[in-house]
């Protein structure tokens, strides 16, 4: 198996990447998929320190999380994706710094 | 491991996985040939025709002909389309459905490889496929196609969830009785599942889930009567319209490998699989009848279904599987782990699941009963007497009359 | 397998170059649909990554879950809200904020890894490869009330998603 | 509703935007190559999702002047056109069209040739029925199963209608006052066990369909007219009779001999697509009653033609127009004579053209499948719309 | 009525009074403001002949009054008579009384200008778009007046007896200057060829409807127009010859290019015939032709101009109106 820091670093970049999506983008689907990258990395993150026993409590505990993770962000990008879809169809637009209703 | 023990020599690993994955390979295309040839005959016997007779012996060689003239076809590309979403979405398709057959077990010892995570694995890559049909439909910049894309989506989504959890209650069913000191972790293996039918195929413990997979799998195949996405005379074959030669067909076989796939999950899983019903060790030979014979009574069944159905709708296909398939399969769920967590024996849960299947039936036909109204025919007739004709009789004017 | 460590590196370099390449086009590619499959891609590289690491069950729900679901909701939402139709203004203003920002973060991430001095055992740890049964154990005793948090979310979630997507009533 | 083009489509009507708004509506173009347009029709559908928003039909690809043909041709010369307009139930037309032109001219038709008229066009009603339980089969979706099990009924009245006239599908048998020549000796056997053979098939066809669920499911309650809404739309036919209107031609103005046999008319309730499948299915097992009826009163030998014909025929000045019920409805010839060899007008009104102006309202608002069988289950023949 | 099946050339001649008690004078007790002018088609249908104003009051109260509930509109047509204008023919049927009535009425042959009945049936919105197209009657009030059999744009009216039938013309040899030169006769091979380099020299590459330019639509229309009316001239021509050998009621047959009269529905022997010229002979009874058609306002384009385009279009009802008016006052007057 790759030493951990290689792990490590490729998953630095990835949310590092996925970091970049997101304050570059402003279309709201790709901020999605940008945080999702994010939430790989870390979720790879988990499971890397779980695998390598760096975490006090048992190694299970990390591959919990990361498949808690995985439940979550389908839950977040079917609710995000409702609230884009309803965007899209209240103000035709799915850019996030065209939707300004809430800035006052 | 089973080469090695035919020969007699032994071989390393990786020889050996890579020797079975010819041997699927081969096996599948063959099969996927045969299935095209067979569904051409059986559908064209259901249909008062005799199907392909011209090309070899009673029209056996069709399938080779039909690849060849694929194959020597012009690759056509419309000029709007997305390149590679065009050009990559028949290998995204086929692809995964290929990659399905790792666990597959054909007999008690023919298979690449015995997964821990079988069925897992089966629907996790299994899933992929529609990814590729998506790509299709989106990047051949055809409404017909993005509208059978859409519509292949949709049900895609919708049927997995159901056969998932269909598989999640034979899993259950498999993890009592397969638990050795109180680790059951060799349930998800398929191999586990059809070694544990020798006396009784789960059919008899999990009927409703029999029926549930069947559906999803006619769904999953885009069969009729569920075959919105490539519906002939709705979207004119849907999210493939813009394909043409060997790029067609490769969804073609992807289609027909995912047919005879999902054919072989649905014998392992509850006709028994390799095993003899209620018999004890049979020979090598005898497993591979079985599972051919097996499977194919099941390839029949969904033939059959093509020439006998029509076509749903699309929000009835969804209604059907949201409405009834989902609260079936997850009522399945909690009554098998009600009835195994206390212990159970099995013919409870074969009886429950029955009663289940009898009520979902039941609700099946009342609602179409309710749809269709009270008796089948309600065309009136009146007999009809040619009419006398006289002059109508003239009334007086009325005041007002203009 | 002493041999398979080399093995097994080459094959997680490959992967985790696909994977950041795809990342890459994700957050830059020009086309919605273009980033979402470069997303698939990727996830295919994680997931690969995580079957590396021998955690084949993770490997197997990443898949399930995000390479078909989530891919297709957003494929939906793609298609019903027609991006394809006209090339849309895809990164904000603030891009060479948010590049400068990321080079940031990734230098602070990668200075933080290379700094701590990790205690671990050699790459060749004998980690155990985790079971089903372990798995399903942990996450039905020890984090029971997680993971029943967890569903509810999720169930609400999903409701919140379809009364936010389905049309008013009183929408003329 | 704004209506806009999706893929940079060119509309003929003009695109009304109403805001700088983009809805996730589309237009469809259905036809005119689309495998349920049962020929070169067109309609453009505007779509959201799978709900269809408007409808728009374009017909005339293959209108090919046939009644400006027609009044340029001589009174005979004009009949082989007939059976190229409604070239399913041609024997039906070209009955209309030599009953015009009879009564026009004054022509005494013998009463063997009038049955043998009858006899043929009630065996190309069946056929056409036929025809349409096939192709409606394949519009809700059965693979081709109700397509070859219908046809294969079919191939058999043909076979009998190439024994008669020689030809299966354009006959031109008819003759302004009789017949071309007299049918085969074993006509009537044949006719009886083709009959024999057909009833078998109704039956088949029956099973197939009339009880399969998710036939019922998709044909209940699509399309569905009230008896008022069918008749403003001048909908004849199986469609008027499915909502519950029971107008039959051959009852209501009797024509020909029809008023010698004793037969029932189907009608519908709910007007809905699957009272016109159960209309037309019926209707099939009249027509064997009628036939049978009919074989056994036919006189066996008597003259086929009048005694004296004109060489050319000039009708006095006059108008007439000749209604029949075809298969699809009300056939009629609108004919006017001005003393010449020619006729002066000749209007053809086709039963499709009518029954096909009532497709939108039928399709608003319903599923983008539904609107297919409901254009189905209308039973076009594009030949005889366009004329 | 009588039976159904008695032969038809027995009875009085066409043209005749319907018999008493028949539909006709129901009509007349409705309606008895309109001048119904009642005959015997050939069909035993009774065959209304109304003024063109009357027709969606006629229409209207038919379908509504109960003794009529003339509720189908079965078919709606119309019949060129050359000069002597068009005839709209309207066939109704009463499902629930079961008769059948037949209305007609006269409208000029240019501008003719008719009162749309779509809304009071919804049948006659495409019956009326085909009218449309095929004669060139323009409906008043009509929901959707696109052609709807011929192309969209196509600006001629190919059942008018003025628009040749080319093949068929051809096979006669008749006109064949005129049409040689729009399809070129089958030459030898070389010929042929050389033929067809001409022609693609001199017409230029053909365009779209929809990429030309106002000009060249102007352009084409005018070709249209002039097409049509040169074979219009050659109909007058072909007609009159065909006439030459038909058996005429009576009186002398025309000569020339003279329009020869439409012997429609004219009784078998009419008395004046002999006397009166050939124009008046066989009109039905003994009407007076039809007055030439007044000069009719030019309908602008609706883009350009809505308001002027509905005012043109009223003024053209009110004209047809008017000359319907004065041809049923004269017609009362004889």
């Amino acid at each position: 198996m790759p030493p951990l820091e290689h792990i490590l670093v490729v998953n630095a970049v990835l949310f590092a990447i996925g970091a970049m999506g997101v304050l570059t983008r402003r279309n709201a689907v790709l901020i999605l998929l940008s945080v999702e990258l994010m939430l790989n990395a870390v979720s790879l993150n988990m499971v890397a320190f779980a695998v390598y026993g760096h975490v006090d409590f048992g190694n299970i505990t990390g591959i919990v999380f990361a498949f808690f993770i995985i439940v979550i962000a389908a839950a977040e990008v079917a609710l995000a994706l409702g609230i884009v879809v309803r965007t899209f169809r209240n103000r035709a637009t799915a850019n996030v710094d065209e939707v300004n209703l809430l800035k006052w | 491991m089973v080469l090695s023990e035919f020969a007699g020599v032994s071989m390393p690993d990786w020889i050996d996985a890579l020797l079975r994955i010819i041997f699927i390979v081969a096996l599948m295309t063959i099969m996927a040939f045969a299935l095209i040839y067979l569904e051409r005959k059986i559908l064209a016997r259901f249909q008062a025709r005799v199907g392909p007779t011209r090309t070899g012996p009673i029209g056996t060689l069709q399938s080779i002909a039909d690849a060849l003239k694929l194959i020597a076809k012009e690759d056509v590309r419309p000029i709007t389309a997305d390149r590679w979403a065009f050009e990559l979405a028949p290998y995204m398709a086929f692809v995964p459905v290929f990659l399905v057959f790792v666990p597959m077990p054909f007999t008690e010892t023919w298979f690449i490889r015995d997964l821990n995570l079988g069925l897992l694995f089966v629907f996790g890559v299994l899933g992929l496929n529609i990814v590729g049909v998506v790509m299709a439909a989106w990047g051949s910049d055809n409404k017909y196609a993005l509208l059978g894309g859409v519509r292949a989506a949709a049900q895609a989504i919708s049927y997995e969830i159901p056969m998932l959890l269909i598989i999640v209650a034979v899993v259950m069913v498999a993890a009592g009785r397969l638990a050795v000191d109180g680790d059951a972790s060799a349930a998800g293996s398929i191999n586990a599942i059809v070694g544990d039918q020798t006396t009784t195929p789960y059919i008899l413990l999990q009927p409703l889930g029999f029926f549930i997979f069947i559906i999803g799998m006619l769904a999953e195949l885009h069969r009729p009567p569920f075959d919105m996405p490539i519906a002939e005379s709705e979207v004119v074959g849907g999210y493939f319209v813009e394909y043409s030669g060997m790029r067609w067909g490769m969804f073609f076989l992807a289609e027909y490998t995912a047919l005879f796939l999902l054919v072989v999950l649905a014998s392992s899983l509850f006709l028994g699989g390799w095993n003899w019903p209620f018999g004890a060790d049979v020979g090598l030979g005898l497993q591979i009848v079985l599972t051919f014979v097996k499977t194919s009574v099941l390839i029949v069944l969904v033939i059959g279904s093509r020439a006998l159905f029509p076509r749903l709708r699309i929000d009835q296909l969804m209604s059907f599987s949201w409405k009834v398939l989902l609260p079936f399969s997850i009522i399945q769920v909690i009554a098998n782990g009600i009835i195994l967590a206390y212990g159970g024996p099995d013919w409870v849960v074969g009886l429950v699941s029955f009663g289940l299947l009898v009520a979902l039936s039941g609700l099946v036909y009342y609602i179409m009963r309710r749809k269709q109204g009270e008796g089948t025919r309600t065309v009136q007739t009146t007999p009809a007497t040619p009419r006398v004709i006289t002059a109508p009789e003239v009334t007086p004017v009325e005041a007002g009359g203009d | 397998m002493e041999e398979g460590v080399t093995a097994t590196q080459v094959v997680f370099w490959i992967l985790a170059v696909v994977m950041l390449i795809s990342a890459i086009g994700v957050v830059t590619a020009g086309n919605i649909v273009y980033a979402a499959l470069f997303f698939i891609a990727s996830l295919a590289g994680v997931a690969g990554i995580y079957l590396i690491l021998t955690v084949e069950f993770i490997a197997l729900v990443q898949l399930l879950i995000y390479g078909s679901a989530v891919v297709i909701l957003i494929l939906f939402a793609l298609m019903l809200t027609r991006a394809r139709e006209r090339p849309q203004a895809l990164f904000g203003r603030s891009r060479p904020l948010g590049i400068a920002a990321a080079l940031g973060l990734l230098a602070a991430l990668i200075g933080g890894i290379v700094a701590t001095t990790w205690t671990t055992p050699e790459s060749s740890t004998a980690f155990e490869p985790v079971g089903l049964q372990a798995i399903g154990d942990a996450i039905f005793t020890l984090w029971i009330v997680p993971f029943i948090i967890v569903g509810v979310l999720l169930s609400i979630a999903l409701d919140g998603a379809i009364m936010l997507a389905s049309p008013d009533e009183d929408d003329n | 509703m704004v209506q806009q083009t999706f893929e940079g489509e060119v509309l003929t009507e003009p695109v009304v935007v109403e805001r700088e708004f983009e809805t996730v509506d589309m237009n469809i173009n259905i036809g005119p190559q689309h495998p349920a347009t049962h020929g070169v029709f067109r309609m453009v559908l505007t779509v959201d999702g799978e709900i269809v928003k408007d409808a728009v039909p374009y017909i005339g690809y293959m209108h090919r002047g046939g009644e400006k043909l027609s009044e340029n041709l001589d009174y005979r010369g004009a009949l082989g056109y007939q059976d190229r307009t409604d070239y399913l139930a041609a024997f039906n037309s070209e009955w209309v069209y030599v009953n015009a032109v009879e009564r026009l001219a004054g022509i005494e038709v013998p009463e063997r040739a009038e049955y043998v008229r009858l006899i043929l066009a009630e065996f190309n009603r069946i056929l056409s029925h036929f025809m349409f339980m096939g192709a409606f089969g394949t519009d809700v979706g059965y693979f081709g199963t109700a397509f070859t099990w219908t046809f294969k009924e079919r191939e058999r009245i043909q076979d009998l209608f190439e024994a008669v006239c020689g030809d299966r599908i354009m006959y031109n048998y008819f003759r302004v006052g009789g017949l071309a020549w007299e049918p085969h000796e074993t006509f009537v056997e044949d006719s009886h066990w083709v009959l024999d053979q057909v009833e078998v098939g109704i039956t088949d066809v029956d099973e197939l369909m009339t009880n399969n669920e998710v036939f019922v499911a998709r044909c209940r309650d699509i399309g569905a007219m009230t008896a008022d809404e069918a008749i403003a739309f001048g909908v004849t036919g199986p469609m008027l009779r499915a909502s519950g209107v029971p107008f039959d031609l051959r009852v209501d103005e009797p024509y020909s001999i029809y008023d010698r046999f004793h037969w029932e008319i189907p009608v519908g309730e709910r007007g809905d697509v699957y009272d016109r499948y159960l209309v037309r299915l019926e209707e099939m097992r009249q027509s064997v009653t009628i036939l049978r009826q009919a074989l056994d009163q036919m006189p066996t030998s008597g003259p086929i033609e009048p005694e004296r014909m004109p060489a050319r025929l000039r009708p006095e000045p006059g108008e007439i127009y000749m209604r029949q019920e075809n298969p699809r409805g009300e056939y009629g010839i609108y004919m006017v004579s001005d003393g010449t060899d020619k006729p002066w007008r000749v209007k053809m009104r086709s039963p499709c053209f009518h029954n096909l102006s009532s497709l939108r309202p039928q399709v608003l608002n319903t599923y983008l499948a539904d609107a297919v069988v409901a254009l189905g289950s209308i039973d076009i023949v594009l030949c005889e719309v366009d004329r | 009525m009588t039976s159904r099946r008695t032969p038809v050339a027995s009875e009085e001649p066409p043209g005749n009074e319907p018999p008493p008690g028949s539909i006709a004078e129901t009509y007349r007790e409705v309606m008895p403001l309109v001048d119904f002018d009642a005959a015997m088609t050939k069909g035993d249908d009774v065959a209304l002949t109304i003024p063109l104003e009357s027709i969606h009051e006629v229409l209207e109260r038919g379908r509504d009054d109960a003794r009529l509930q003339m509720n189908l509109l079965r078919n709606q047509t119309a019949v060129d008579w050359e000069d002597r204008g068009l005839e709209i023919v309207y066939h109704l049927y009463s499902i629930p009384l079961r008769q059948a009535v037949t209305i007609k009425s006269w409208l000029p042959a240019e501008g003719a200008v008719v009162e749309s009945v779509a809304d009071l049936y919804p049948m006659a919105d495409w019956a009326e778009r085909e009218c449309r197209e095929m004669f060139g009657i323009e409906f008043i009030g009509h929901p959707d007046p696109r052609n709807l059999l011929l192309d969209e744009d196509i600006d001629i009216h190919p059942l008018r007896k003025s628009h040749p039938l080319a093949p068929i013309e051809m096979e006669q040899g008749v006109d064949v200057e005129f049409f040689t030169k729009q399809y070129p006769p089958p030459e030898p091979a070389e010929e042929e060829d050389a033929a067809d380099e001409t022609a693609a020299a001199a017409a230029p590459e053909r365009k779209r409807v929809e990429d030309m330019t106002e000009e060249e639509r102007e352009q084409r229309r005018a070709e249209q127009a002039e097409r049509v009316a040169r074979a219009r001239e050659l109909a007058a021509v072909r007609r009159a010859e065909r006439l030459a050998g038909a058996p005429p009621a009576g009186g002398p047959r025309p000569e020339g290019a003279a329009p020869p009269p439409p012997p429609a529905a004219a009784p078998a022997a009419a008395p004046a015939a002999a006397e009166v010229a050939p124009s008046s002979a066989p009109v039905q009874d003994d009407r007076p032709p039809a007055p030439p058609p007044p000069e009719l306002p030019t309908i602008p384009d609706a883009e350009e101009d809505p308001e002027g385009r509905a005012a043109a279009q009223a003024e053209r009802v009110r004209i047809g109106r008017e000359l319907a008016a004065a041809r049923r006052a004269q017609l009362r007057g004889d």
